[in-house]
């Protein structure tokens, strides 16, 4: 049995030994390497940046808890951005598993670092069912889909949902999202009520999104742990989703590796059994 | 009169919801809509308790036949109850008990099991890929190759590391495969699909509202 | 760091241990942890049913006086009949409903929200921009649009002009899909880096 | 509050009034003509009461100072009637038996040869119907498709293995495969347990499957349907087990890993359009069509756009296209 004829039967596990080598060492051994800002990125700072201080937001987190490594420093890095414009934040999620959860901890952590009040700095609304409802109804009224917070506090005793009652009175949304309800965003809110959306995705997603960043649908995109880590940059802290790209350097040339020596392989294996069966 | 029925509830919904598009603020039409929306939500929200129920009622099952694994199925439902019990009080009555973010049990739960757990579900897809990348990702076909160019090409220009190799060749590789191929090509054929997609929710929509389209009210 | 903090760490690098387990090979650590997850996601459930959609969406309003919110109460937990086979039917008032509502929207905002935005934004001058580069690019979208479309086109063989637009949109559609899966790469990978992130910071950090 | 290409001051008042009446009018015929090819109401009392009654007050209530109606989307409302007038004529010709042309997708061919391959191996098919429950148009595809596949493995006698995940997708998977057993003339030779529930977790699904496949070895692996991260692992284990692969499905995340690791994809629309050329449903077929039909008007039109934009023709060609 040739070298290849074996390398092509190695046992996974050893694949796998390989990957987690690949993604501890740059922990144990960082070497900051630059990050350069992609125009997608840029666009959604810009856009941002360019809000009235102090106007209304939305950000919603439309992420599983299978995905917090890379959207939630996506959250926070666009909470670090809003609450140092002293924009008022409402939350909400569409997401039934972790969703409202997610949200608040989330939030909580950032206001208190910026000494935010709830229910005049920010409001949780929490989940409801059916995101395509939940999307078309806030047109109207948020109130009527969402009477109460995340916690249940009808929104009349919140002071800060007196000056939004529907989507014209919100002036950006920045959706989080690792799953289709992004989609929804952009065909129901963006086309109907005109409310500028910036999107932070998954790396899953991002491709897709393009085609709504190149037609104005989104202002801006942050693909995965990599948009994050553009984002920090942009925004002057650099924080988890830096420190993760060295990392993701390293496994990605590991796997790059294994493509190319398992075609090599792939290629001197078929032509042996050729000269064989010749 | 068991298919009648929800069929006309459906096209009397559906037909109100696409009509009041074309309407302006403030009619009567747009607040029945409104009210159908909220109804919706409500309504739909009891598909989750469905789940809830049939998961409960399978895992007794088997707990009581004493099927394969049954003592994991026991697990199951001690953390189905531990966790959706205390959530079902009101947080004034006890901080401890209720959805309280930072001091409930539901919610120390989630933080401290379910996150986490669910988060290495998926994380474990990293070290599939790396194998799967080995064994089976092969140049096997001309439309094969270009697909693994480019993917190899994109994940060298998406980690620093990578971008720091690729501007080692002339030419700002980078901002080439940023215009050309993730804002040329694959925003290009990511619109098609979508147009082709849009188009084929929106046909099935239409059917369901017409009646046409029954395979969602089960076996008549 | 307390006590409880402590607790805390160990018990979700425990938890991210024992799934991580699985790679090696199928364990009854591994089964276990398993199926007490699958239990929290049910648990976790009845929370969201209890609060968001009993408490918030019907009893409030029932308090208020608006009795009325129990009719889509009631049609909800009709819902519960698909369990059985005898009386699913019942379920399918309610199911209608949503899925009405829900197509209503969908028949609207697909057409409306996404087919005219992207067919407008596709309507660029192939001259316009400056120079070289600008002109390809549009050419590219143009093309790479219009070729996807045709690909998916059936009512027609594939054959002359038709035939070789389904050709372009092929290469088209398989330089994108490479692009896809580089990202998807991307994306696995990351959340691998989360839970490392985890283990060498947190936990280990927190001992060494 | 109107924008759009019917901004205020940027046409006559006059042309403003008639879009008004053409919005009302407009969406009176939508009503007419989705309600007379529905199978909702009967078709008279649907019409008179459309035409007589609701169509002129309508328009009286249009023609008020305060109009009801959005006039500026009346660009949505063209497009919805003729989309809609496309998928229900389409649908209805395919009812009425009209020979609706569909082309052949080439990965069919490929399925019937690699089912061949295993009948010549003497090693079973084995044929997945996606991970998704039968509310999915994507499992309805998979489950017709599969019905095609028991039909060839019934001829020549190929054990066939289906495991699914959901006791619905079970039924009708049943359901299929032993229609198509009874079909052939092979009602004997059904085997009861082709189709089997294997679990309902994703991961303790992938992993029986797995299992199966490294033991088993089938010649053959069939996906066809709604598939989420476990692709990968499916079609590599099937990699590794040396069988042909085939794999159709409509999720463009997914769609990388079947085309890196399969020997035939079908993508995205290729396999409703496989499905509805296998069981040439009246309704699956009228919808591709009329979806084809619109397809191809958006192909003109997009067409015409860059031309007029190349020439300079002005802004107020895209400008019909505007979704305000």
């Amino acid at each position: 049995m040739s070298f290849w004829q074996k390398m092509e039967q190695i046992d996974r596990r050893w694949i796998y030994l390989a990957v987690a080598v690949a993604v501890v060492v740059p922990f144990l051994f960082p070497t900051p390497l630059p990050i350069s800002i992609s125009p997608e990125a840029r666009s959604l700072y810009d856009a941002v940046e360019a809000l009235p201080d102090g106007c209304n937001v939305m950000v919603v987190y439309d992420y599983y808890p299978a995905t917090v490594a890379e959207c939630e420093p996506i959250a926070v890095a666009a909470l670090h951005h809003l609450f140092r414009k002293n924009c008022k934040v409402v939350t909400l999620t569409n997401i039934p598993y972790g969703g409202p959860s997610m949200a608040e901890r989330v939030t909580r952590r950032m206001a208190a670092r910026y000494g935010k009040t709830y229910g005049v700095d920010y409001v949780n609304l929490g989940f409801k069912y059916g995101y395509v409802t939940v999307l078309a109804g806030m047109g109207q009224s948020i109130e009527s889909i969402f009477p109460t917070d995340n916690s249940g506090t009808p929104l009349s005793q919140l002071p800060l949902m007196d000056s939004v009652k529907n989507y014209s009175d919100v002036s950006f949304i920045f959706e989080v999202a690792d799953n289709a309800t992004a989609d929804y965003w952009v065909s129901i809110v963006n086309a109907q009520y005109g409310v500028p959306i910036g999107c932070g995705g998954t790396a899953v997603q991002a491709p897709k999104f393009y085609a709504y960043v190149a037609s104005g649908q989104f202002v801006g995109l942050l693909g995965g742990m990599r948009g994050a880590a553009e984002y920090e940059k942009l925004i002057g802290i650099e924080d988890v989703a830096t420190v993760g790209m060295q990392a993701q350097s390293m496994v990605h040339l590991l796997i790059i590796g294994l493509v190319v020596l398992g075609n090599i392989g792939y290629f001197v294996v078929r032509k042996q059994s050729k000269k064989g069966a010749a | 009169m068991r298919t009648t029925i929800p069929v006309i509830v459906a096209f009397i919904a559906g037909l109100l919801v696409v009509v009041s598009f074309f309407f302006r603020d403030g009619t009567i039409v747009g607040d029945v809509k409104q009210e159908f929306l909220v109804w919706s939500s409500i309504i739909g929200g009891f598909t989750l308790l469905l789940g809830v129920v049939s998961i409960v009622r399978v895992n007794m099952a088997t707990v009581a036949r004493k099927k394969t694994d049954w003592p994991y199925k026991i697990l199951t439902l001690v953390a189905i109850f531990v966790m959706g019990i205390p959530a079902l009080f009101p947080s004034s009555w006890s901080p401890l008990l209720g959805t309280a973010s930072g001091t409930s049990v539901y919610d120390w739960l989630f933080e401290y099991m379910q996150k986490p757990m669910m988060s290495t579900m998926f994380a474990i897809l990293a070290f599939y890929i790396a194998s799967a990348a080995y064994r089976a990702f092969r140049a096997r076909s001309a439309e094969a190759t270009l697909l693994l160019i480019t993917a190899i090409l994109v994940m060298l220009y998406r980690v620093p590391m990578g971008e720091a190799f690729l501007n080692m060749f002339p030419g700002n590789i980078s901002e080439i495969l940023n215009k050309y191929i993730m804002n040329g090509v694959n925003m290009a054929v990511q619109r098609g699909i979508i147009i082709g997609a849009a188009l084929g929710a929106a046909s099935m929509s239409l059917r369901i509202i017409l009646g046409i389209e029954r395979t969602y009210l089960g076996k008549s | 760091m307390s006590g409880w903090e402590i607790f805390q760490l160990w018990l979700v690098a425990f938890l991210t241990l024992a799934l991580f387990s699985f790679m090696y090979r199928d364990n009854p650590i591994y089964k276990a942890v398993e199926h007490i997850f699958a239990g929290l996601t049910v648990g976790y459930q009845i929370g969201l049913i209890w609060n968001s959609i009993i408490l918030q969406q019907v009893w409030s309003f029932v308090l208020e006086g608006k009795g009325w919110r129990l009719i889509p109460a009631f049609f909800g937990l009709l819902m519960l009949t698909r369990l059985s086979s005898k009386l699913s039917w019942l379920s399918r008032t309610s199911l209608a409903f949503v899925m009405g509502t829900t197509a209503g929207i969908f028949l609207i905002s697909e057409l409306h929200g996404r087919v005219l935005p992207q067919m407008q934004d596709t309507m660029v001058p192939l001259n316009g921009g400056d120079g070289f580069g600008a002109t390809l690019l549009s050419v590219v979208v143009v093309v790479g649009t219009l070729s996807t479309l045709v690909y998916f086109y059936f009512s027609k063989e594939h054959r002359g002009a038709l035939g070789v637009t389904a050709k372009v949109g092929i290469w088209f559609i398989m330089i994108a899909f490479g692009a896809h899966f580089g990202y998807t790469v991307m994306g696995r990978v990351s959340l691998l880096i989360g839970r490392v992130q985890f283990l060498i910071e947190d936990w280990i950090g927190s001992f060494l | 509050m109107q924008t759009g290409f019917f901004a205020p001051g940027s046409v006559t008042p006059k042309l403003c009034k008639r879009s008004d009446r053409l919005t009302t009018g407009g969406l009176c015929l939508y009503c007419v003509v989705i309600v007379n090819f529905g199978r909702v109401f009967t078709r008279k009392t649907a019409t008179l009461t459309f035409a007589f009654l609701l169509t002129p007050s309508l328009i009286w209530a249009q023609s008020e100072d305060a109009p009801l109606f959005r006039a500026d989307r009346i660009n949505a409302l063209v497009f919805l009637v003729v989309f809609s007038a496309a998928i229900l004529l389409y649908t209805r010709w395919a009812r009425q038996g009209k020979p609706l042309f569909l082309r052949k997708i080439a990965g069919l061919d490929a399925i019937e040869e690699a089912v061949g391959r295993a009948t010549e191996m003497g090693r079973p098919v084995l044929y997945i119907p996606g991970l998704q429950e039968l509310d999915e148009i994507e499992t309805i595809a998979g489950v017709s498709i599969l019905g095609r596949v028991a039909r060839i493995t019934a001829q020549y006698d190929t054990p066939l293995m289906v495991p699914v995940r959901y006791p619905l997708v079970l039924a009708a998977s049943q359901e299929v495969v032993e229609q198509a057993y009874i079909e052939m003339g092979k009602k004997d030779s059904y085997d009861k347990d082709t189709v089997r529930y294997v679990a309902g977790e994703q991961w303790a699904f992938t992993a029986t499957v797995n299992g199966y496949m490294m033991r088993e070895r089938p010649a053959t692996n069939i996906y066809m349907g709604a598939f989420f991260a476990e692709s990968l692992l499916l079609a590599e284990t099937g990699n590794a087990a040396g069988s042909i692969q085939i794999a159709g499905t409509a999720r463009p995340e997914q769609l990388p890993f079947f085309i890196a690791a399969c020997d035939y994809t079908l993508m995205g629309e290729e396999l409703y359009a496989a499905s509805a050329y296998l069981s040439r449903e009246p309704v699956m077929t009228g919808g591709l069509k009329g979806q084809d039909f619109v397809k191809m008007v958006i192909v003109i039109l997009v067409i015409i756009g860059v031309l007029l934009a190349t020439f300079g023709a002005g802004d107020w060609y895209p400008q019909l296209f505007e979704a305000v």
